[in-house]
């Protein structure tokens, strides 16, 4: 969408496109806008349309049927406005609307939004900079894992007081069912949003992503949806899990507004970053970076976008269908009226598995990409890393029907889905081999990103083993809905994702920042919390052995023992967790000062200045060679050919 | 040292907020007072035996209306969004002694209609398995003429009895004669005695569709203070 | 160990593709390796501990009287035998994790370390050896699991109708309703006798019909192996045989509303006598 | 600049993504529509919806309209590849112009249905099928005007038409996503399941 038309950006359609003519003055009202403005205007809006529609609404006293749905109008009213008025009010209409009456953002207007002689200011900004955008994504997904792991260090406390309720069964629903999606959001953006955007298009040695607006877009449509997630907790909160079975979600209180036009918005917002990041990596790479010398990451990324792209959608459209139960009267997933329970189901399961994997992928690609430079060789069997890339997204469609064996949902269909499910264990362990090969034999350095590593295969492995219990029907007959899939998806999304996102963030700092990562605090933090982790989950693993549904306030006391280890686990996570985040912080303030390579890493992204100039790189760069060329020529050849000499010699002479 | 230090801070912060935020939402969690149930004298029990006697006063009141109570709560946001629905009075949870002979008085000023499951139209788990409405002794009321019900079930421990009690409330006709407020003058009124065993704690929730949303089971009927509570039997 | 990889007399792993004749040479030259053979008796080591876990498992699944059915048991096999099946893969990656860390060379310090570790591109046998291997594996527990599953299906009848159900008037068919947050349980063979505990007759095939008043609940016995979603608006089949005297939990294993954690209650298994005694005490006749 | 294009990829693969999964809520909801048919015996008290079905002319009567603005546009992207700047304009400009008619004509459609948003969920279904339809057309309506404003300002032309292109190629998604919806009201209106489970209750034995 920027204007500055230079050659690479407008030849997505592979024609070259001369300097537009400039139509429109520069500068004007677009230049004022940022995030103060953004927060006045949708608060503003909200005001207004809340208000509005109270007025409008006909009041409890007068029709008493209509009375209870009230608050679902003015709470929808409320929330629409603040997502418009805050878009408005930081300028995300301003180019939308200049393209339609033909008058185009200037040249000088661009740069301005990308961030050029704005210094700190620019992070408030709806700016365009891909580095400006990684570090804004940053910083909003902090701060949603910080709420999150609020959220999960009181469902633990409440767990571990197994003699008083501490919080009353509804706030405690709703506190599982916020933390549930606000750290499923969180994840999905941990890798993709600040490492997509702020490493992807160095990586592949571009200027920008292929479209710097829509990356500003994607951005503040989530920070605008982030804010409807945590309202829902004060209007009566989520109270159905993060999966909001219908319809025990058309039962909740208001608050499920929130949720579903945060889903809506937050779809909105992925959809748009998928296909930027998606079009960067396929049109934008440096020359000569052909596919089998993209580095792995990139693949991660891009696989990791593709999943979002097709299953978001499902969840965005089972939420307008609920929405649309909810205030409308439709009866999608009303069985009074004909709807059908097992399509919702069906709807959000065609999105919650790949899901899993948009989440579990772009960590193991920064697993993988992070090893070959801490043990000074390449990445083993790269074919192979890419195949199981490629397997796992190709099967990662089929197999959401695993989430509802036990619902009675054609019951003939557990056969293909369990075959599908257990499939994809393979294209994992070619993961899996890639990374023990390219740990086989390397010289280790061990610095904090790699130890992170080495907690993500560790996790993996357990989390892996685990689902393939959960993958098979008659193991999942028992473990369905129990603490046992808690402990599951922990390990793969918090095990491995999280971690991989540490170690991401770890070995990225100072190309971001410009300052080390402590590496004293930092490992306390990782350590700490993968003890903890171990001790939280793995207890958890027990008392779902021992037959604890999960999402449960109280249970019987023979699970006591298993749940109090596991909240002091939590307790040790979160003190981790807080330890990393120190030394994030203290770092980012005053940390050494990084050299541009500290790694002396290969790939590009560390082959410019730090801090990294506008535009990336001076020149554009040219790739020449296979990526992670590290390692002295295996010493063995040589010997080996001998060896072959040797018995070619031999046999030749028989 | 520095940074050790600020990590110190982040740490004791990060702790400070979450203990902040429990104990704030632990406060302010939507409990009403304890109505406790105290031991007023002793009774015969079927068996023969004289057991001591305690008695509970519940209403249930259709909405709440400014002259007559309003529901027991202390949870400001529940007040708005659940104005105008149907609430148990003067309070949803509930104590009764253990080992002892319970009479529960119902007033149900409320209307009603046809219960979904008519397991709940029957009394389960009282003495004799009837109870007194209106004076005289029922097993079971009609399903389509069900007000509310009290039913106590389960709590997820082992190791304390199981015990269910159900007792349905009729429902006031339509027509009834109704006073300024717009309650019945002559309400429902239904006793029920139970004996209570071991020490325990239960929940109770009312089984008739009497509140708003899907299958009018939100709202009031998923929120303590309006139609669900807890029910505990303590040792005296 | 830390001069393993650069002591020049160890003889050192293939690395050209195997279509060579003496690849099987090659193995054996591998296998001599003291770092391979440090690996491998690591892999071993882990794996013998984490052996005990086929069991520890199987303790925690049973603590509260499972297995009470043939279908539980089937459940426990399965868990057992993925479990063994894991341990190698899981012991193998652990201890290449280990040995990296401890017996491969380690450097720390600031500076990127000089590039000193052999640039091992790939390793066709390698390759061919683990995803031959997990293959297998894949394979083998993809069909483990559907013998069983069609062993667990032939067990519930889960997919067959009420009404087609077989050996009907010997068999007993409980209605179970789910409704928030209380489970009710009618015996229609019993004049719809109806109950808010279940109880089942030793030794006998028991049908549920599963459905629900409201939301979607999963009607689960713990430890009879049974768990099926209570659907609105859908009838779902099941089926055991309860072959354990004694008291078990019915749970709900989804979640309903806010008072999903109570929706819980009791499963007695009674003889035959008390099974019946307990249909004529609670008003229903006997049929069977 | 990139605006038409890039929106149109995104809209274009958001839009296929979601016309499947509506596919899968069309086939389905005629199923449910018997189902309430058959309700009134259910123990729970409920309102037997009286539903009839829609028309399918209108459908098809709005599609052929989608399709002819779809045909003004790629009339006007050739002429702009041609380097006929006034067909560009007079394509553009009556594509936009029937594309509001279309938009008309839908919401005509909507407010004479035989029932509403709560009888039951092949009204639900049909009724989201037009709210996409809506959608849709509010998008066509937005690009084309753009595309109508910059033909006019000479923004797009014989060299810079790929603006265009990607509208005429978002335009014949949004046609095919009509004639989907016309397909699914015209051809799967009856349920085949005739003896479907009634809510709540059991089935006698």
């Amino acid at each position: 969408m920027s204007v500055d038309t230079t050659v690479e950006t407008s030849s997505v359609f592979g024609v070259h496109v001369p300097q537009p003519r400039q139509h429109g003055a520069a500068g004007g009202v677009m230049r004022r806008l940022n995030f103060g403005t953004g927060l006045i205007g949708g608060v503003a809006l909200a005001t207004i349309a809340g208000w509005g529609t109270a007025i409008l609404t006909p009041s409890s006293a007068s029709n008493a049927t209509f009375a209870p749905m009230e608050p679902t109008y003015v709470y929808l009213a409320v929330l629409l406005g603040w997502v418009i008025g805050f878009m408005l009010g930081i300028g995300a209409f301003v180019g939308p609307l200049r393209w339609v009456v033909g008058s185009d953002i200037t040249h000088a207007d661009a740069e301005y939004m990308g961030g050029k002689d704005l210094g700190k200011k620019r992070y408030w900004k709806y700016t365009t900079d891909h580095k400006v955008v990684g570090i804004q994504y940053l910083i909003v997904t902090m701060l949603l894992l910080g709420f999150a792991g609020l959220l999960a260090m009181l469902i633990r406390t409440e767990l571990g007081m197994t003699w008083t309720e501490l919080f009353s069964p509804s706030f405690y629903n709703s506190m599982i069912g916020t933390h549930g999606i606000a750290m499923i959001l969180a994840m999905i953006v941990a890798v993709t949003g600040p490492l997509g955007n702020f490493i992807v298009p160095m990586m592949i040695g571009a200027r920008d992503m292929a479209y710097p607006r829509l990356n500003a877009l994607s951005l503040w449509l989530f920070v605008a949806a982030v804010p409807m997630l945590i309202s829902s907790m004060f209007m009566g909160g989520i109270q159905d899990g993060w999966s909001v079975y219908q319809p025990l979600a058309s039962q909740a209180p208001v608050g499920m507004l929130g949720y579903q036009l945060t889903i809506i918005v937050f779809a909105i917002s992925t959809a748009i970053a998928s296909v930027n990041l998606m079009t960067t990596i396929l049109t934008m790479r440096a020359k000569g970076m052909t596919w089998s010398r993209t580095p792995i990451f990139v693949y991660g990324i891009f696989a990791s976008s593709l999943m979002g792209l097709y299953a978001f959608p499902f969840f965005q459209y089972a939420q307008i269908l609920g929405l649309s139960d909810r205030v409308f009267g439709t009866s999608f997933f009303n069985p009074l009226n004909g709807g059908s329970v097992w399509l919702y189901e069906n709807l959000f399961w065609l999105l919650g598995h790949p899901e899993v994997y948009v989440i579990i992928i772009p960590s193991a690609a920064i697993a993988l990409e992070l090893m070959p430079v801490f043990l000074r060789k390449p990445l083993f069997s790269f074919n192979f890393a890419v195949a199981g890339i490629v397997g796992v997204v190709a099967l990662s469609g089929f197999v959401w029907a695993h989430h509802m064996y036990m619902t009675g949902w054609a019951p003939a269909a557990n056969y293909p889905f369990m075959l599908s499910t257990e499939m994809i264990s393979i294209p994992v362990g070619f993961l899996v081999l890639v990374a023990i090969g390219t740990l086989w034999r390397g010289t280790t350095w061990t610095r904090l990103p790699l130890m992170a590593v080495y907690a993500v295969i560790f996790n993996k492995m357990i989390g892996g083993v685990t689902g393939i219990y959960l993958s098979d029907v008659p193991a999942d007959q028992y473990f369905h809905g129990s603490m046992f899939v808690v402990a599951h998806f922990h390990f793969m999304l918090m095990g491995a994702g999280l971690f991989g996102g540490m170690a991401g963030i770890a070995f990225f700092f100072p190309k971001m920042t410009g300052r080390i990562l402590d590496e004293r605090i930092g490992s306390i933090g990782l350590w700490t919390s993968f003890i903890g982790f171990q001790v939280t989950f793995i207890s958890m693993f027990v008392a779902g052995l021992q037959g604890q549904p999960r999402r449960v306030l109280d249970f019987d006391s023979q699970f006591n023992i298993s749940n109090w280890i596991s909240t002091i686990g939590a307790y040790v996570i979160g003190i981790g967790m807080l330890i990393f985040l120190a030394a994030i912080i203290t770092s980012w303030r005053s940390g050494d000062v990084a050299s541009s390579n500290p790694w002396g890493s290969k790939s590009l992204e560390w082959q410019t200045a730090t801090p990294v100039p506008l535009e990336n790189f001076p020149v554009l760069p040219v790739v020449t060679e296979r990526p992670y060329n590290y390692g002295v020529p295996d010493p063995y050849e040589a010997e080996l050919d001998a060896i072959d000499a040797d018995l070619a010699e031999k046999v030749g002479n028989k | 040292m520095k940074k050790f230090l600020v990590t110190l801070v982040t740490v004791l912060l990060g702790g400070a907020i979450v203990a902040g935020v429990g104990v704030f939402n632990s406060v302010r969690q939507e409990e009403p007072p304890v109505l406790v149930a105290n031991v007023v004298g002793t009774k015969k029990a079927p068996s023969g035996e004289e057991m001591p006697h305690a008695e509970l006063y519940l209403d249930v009141y259709p909405n709440s209306s400014s002259k007559v109570p309003q529901p027991n709560t202390p949870s400001p946001i529940n007040n708005v969004l659940l104005a105008g629905q149907p609430f148990y009075h003067p309070s949803t949870s509930l104590q009764v002694p253990a080992h002892s002979l319970v009479t529960i008085h119902f007033r149900q000023f409320d209307g009603g209609g046809q219960i979904y499951n008519p397991y709940f139209s029957q009394v389960h788990g009282t003495v004799d398995g009837t109870m007194k409405w209106n004076g005289k002794e029922v097993t079971e009321i009609k399903p389509d003429q069900v007000g509310h019900t009290f039913t106590v079930h389960q709590y997820p421990e082992s190791d304390q009895p199981y015990f269910f009690m159900s007792i349905p409330l009729p429902m006031n006709k339509a027509n009834a004669k109704t006073d300024k407020a717009g309650y019945p003058v002559d309400p429902q009124t239904i006793s029920v005695t139970f004996m209570t065993g071991e020490a325990g704690s239960y929940v109770w929730n009312c089984e008739f569709p009497c509140g708003d949303m899907y299958q009018e089971f939100g709202g009031p009927m998923q929120t303590r203070g309006w139609m669900a509570g807890t029910f505990d039997v303590v040792e005296a | 160990m830390s001069t393993d990889t650069l002591n020049p007399q160890t003889p050192e792993e293939p690395e050209a593709p195997t279509n060579r004749p003496p690849s099987m040479r090659r193995v054996t030259l591998w296998l001599r390796r003291p770092y391979a053979r440090r690996v491998l008796i690591l892999t071993v080591v882990i794996g013998f501990l984490l052996l005990p876990l086929c069991w520890l498992i199987l303790a925690g699944m049973n603590q509260t009287g499972a297995p009470a059915s043939e279908i539980m048991k089937d459940i426990e096999q399965t868990v057992f035998v993925f479990t063994l099946v894991s341990i190698p893969i899981t012991a193998f990656v652990f201890a290449v994790l280990l040995y990296s860390l401890l017996g491969w060379r380690r450097v720390t310090g600031d500076e990127p370390p000089m590039q000193d570790s052999p640039a091992i591109r790939t390793n066709t046998i390698g390759v061919i050896l683990w995803t031959a291997t997990s293959s297998i594996l894949a394979m083998f527990l993809v069909v483990w699991g559907l013998i069983e599953l069609a062993q667990i299906t032939a067990n519930s009848y889960g997919s067959i109708s009420a009404n087609e159900q077989p050996g009907q008037s010997k068999s007993e068919i409980i209605n179970v309703t789910g409704q928030q947050w209380v489970w009710t349980f009618e015996y229609p063979q019993h004049d719809g006798l109806t109950s808010d505990v279940l109880y089942l007759p030793l030794d006998r095939p028991v049908y549920f019909n599963v459905t629900s008043k409201d939301v979607i609940h999963s009607f689960w016995a713990v430890e009879l192996g049974v768990k099926i979603d209570a659907n609105p608006g859908a009838i779902t089949q099941t089926g055991v045989t309860a072959n354990k005297l004694g008291t078990f939990n019915v749970r709900c294993a989804e979640l309903c509303g806010m008072y999903h954690a109570y929706m819980q209650t009791e499963i007695r298994v009674l003889e035959q006598d008390a099974f019946d005694s307990w249909v004529r005490e609670s008003g229903g006749k006997k049929t069977s | 600049m990139i605006v038409a294009d890039v929106a149109g990829t995104i809209a274009l693969v958001i839009s296929y993504t979601y016309l499947w999964s509506l596919n899968v809520n069309g086939g389905w909801a005629p199923p449910g529509s018997s189902l309430t048919a058959e309700q009134t015996n259910s123990s729970i008290p409920s309102t037997p919806p009286v539903a009839s079905f829609a028309a399918e002319g209108p459908f098809w009567a709005i599609f052929l309209v989608v399709v002819l603005a779809t045909a003004l546009m790629w009339f006007g992207y050739r002429s702009a590849r041609r380097g006929n700047q006034a067909g560009l304009i007079l394509g553009a400009g009556l594509s936009f112009l029937v594309t509001v008619a279309a938009l008309v004509f839908q919401w005509i459609q909507i407010s004479t249905f035989p029932f509403g948003a709560g009888d039951g969920s092949y009204a639900s279904a049909v009724l989201l099928l037009c709210a996409s339809n809506i959608f849709h057309l509010f998008l066509l309506i937005f690009i084309g005007m753009g595309i109508f404003m910059r033909a006019r300002k000479g923004l797009i032309d014989k060299t810079n038409w790929y603006q265009a292109q990607a509208a005429s190629y978002y335009m014949t998604w949004v046609s095919v996503a009509f004639i989907l919806g016309a397909i699914l009201t015209t051809f799967l209106v009856v349920s085949p399941n005739t003896d479907p489970a009634i809510f709540g209750t059991f089935t006698q034995q």
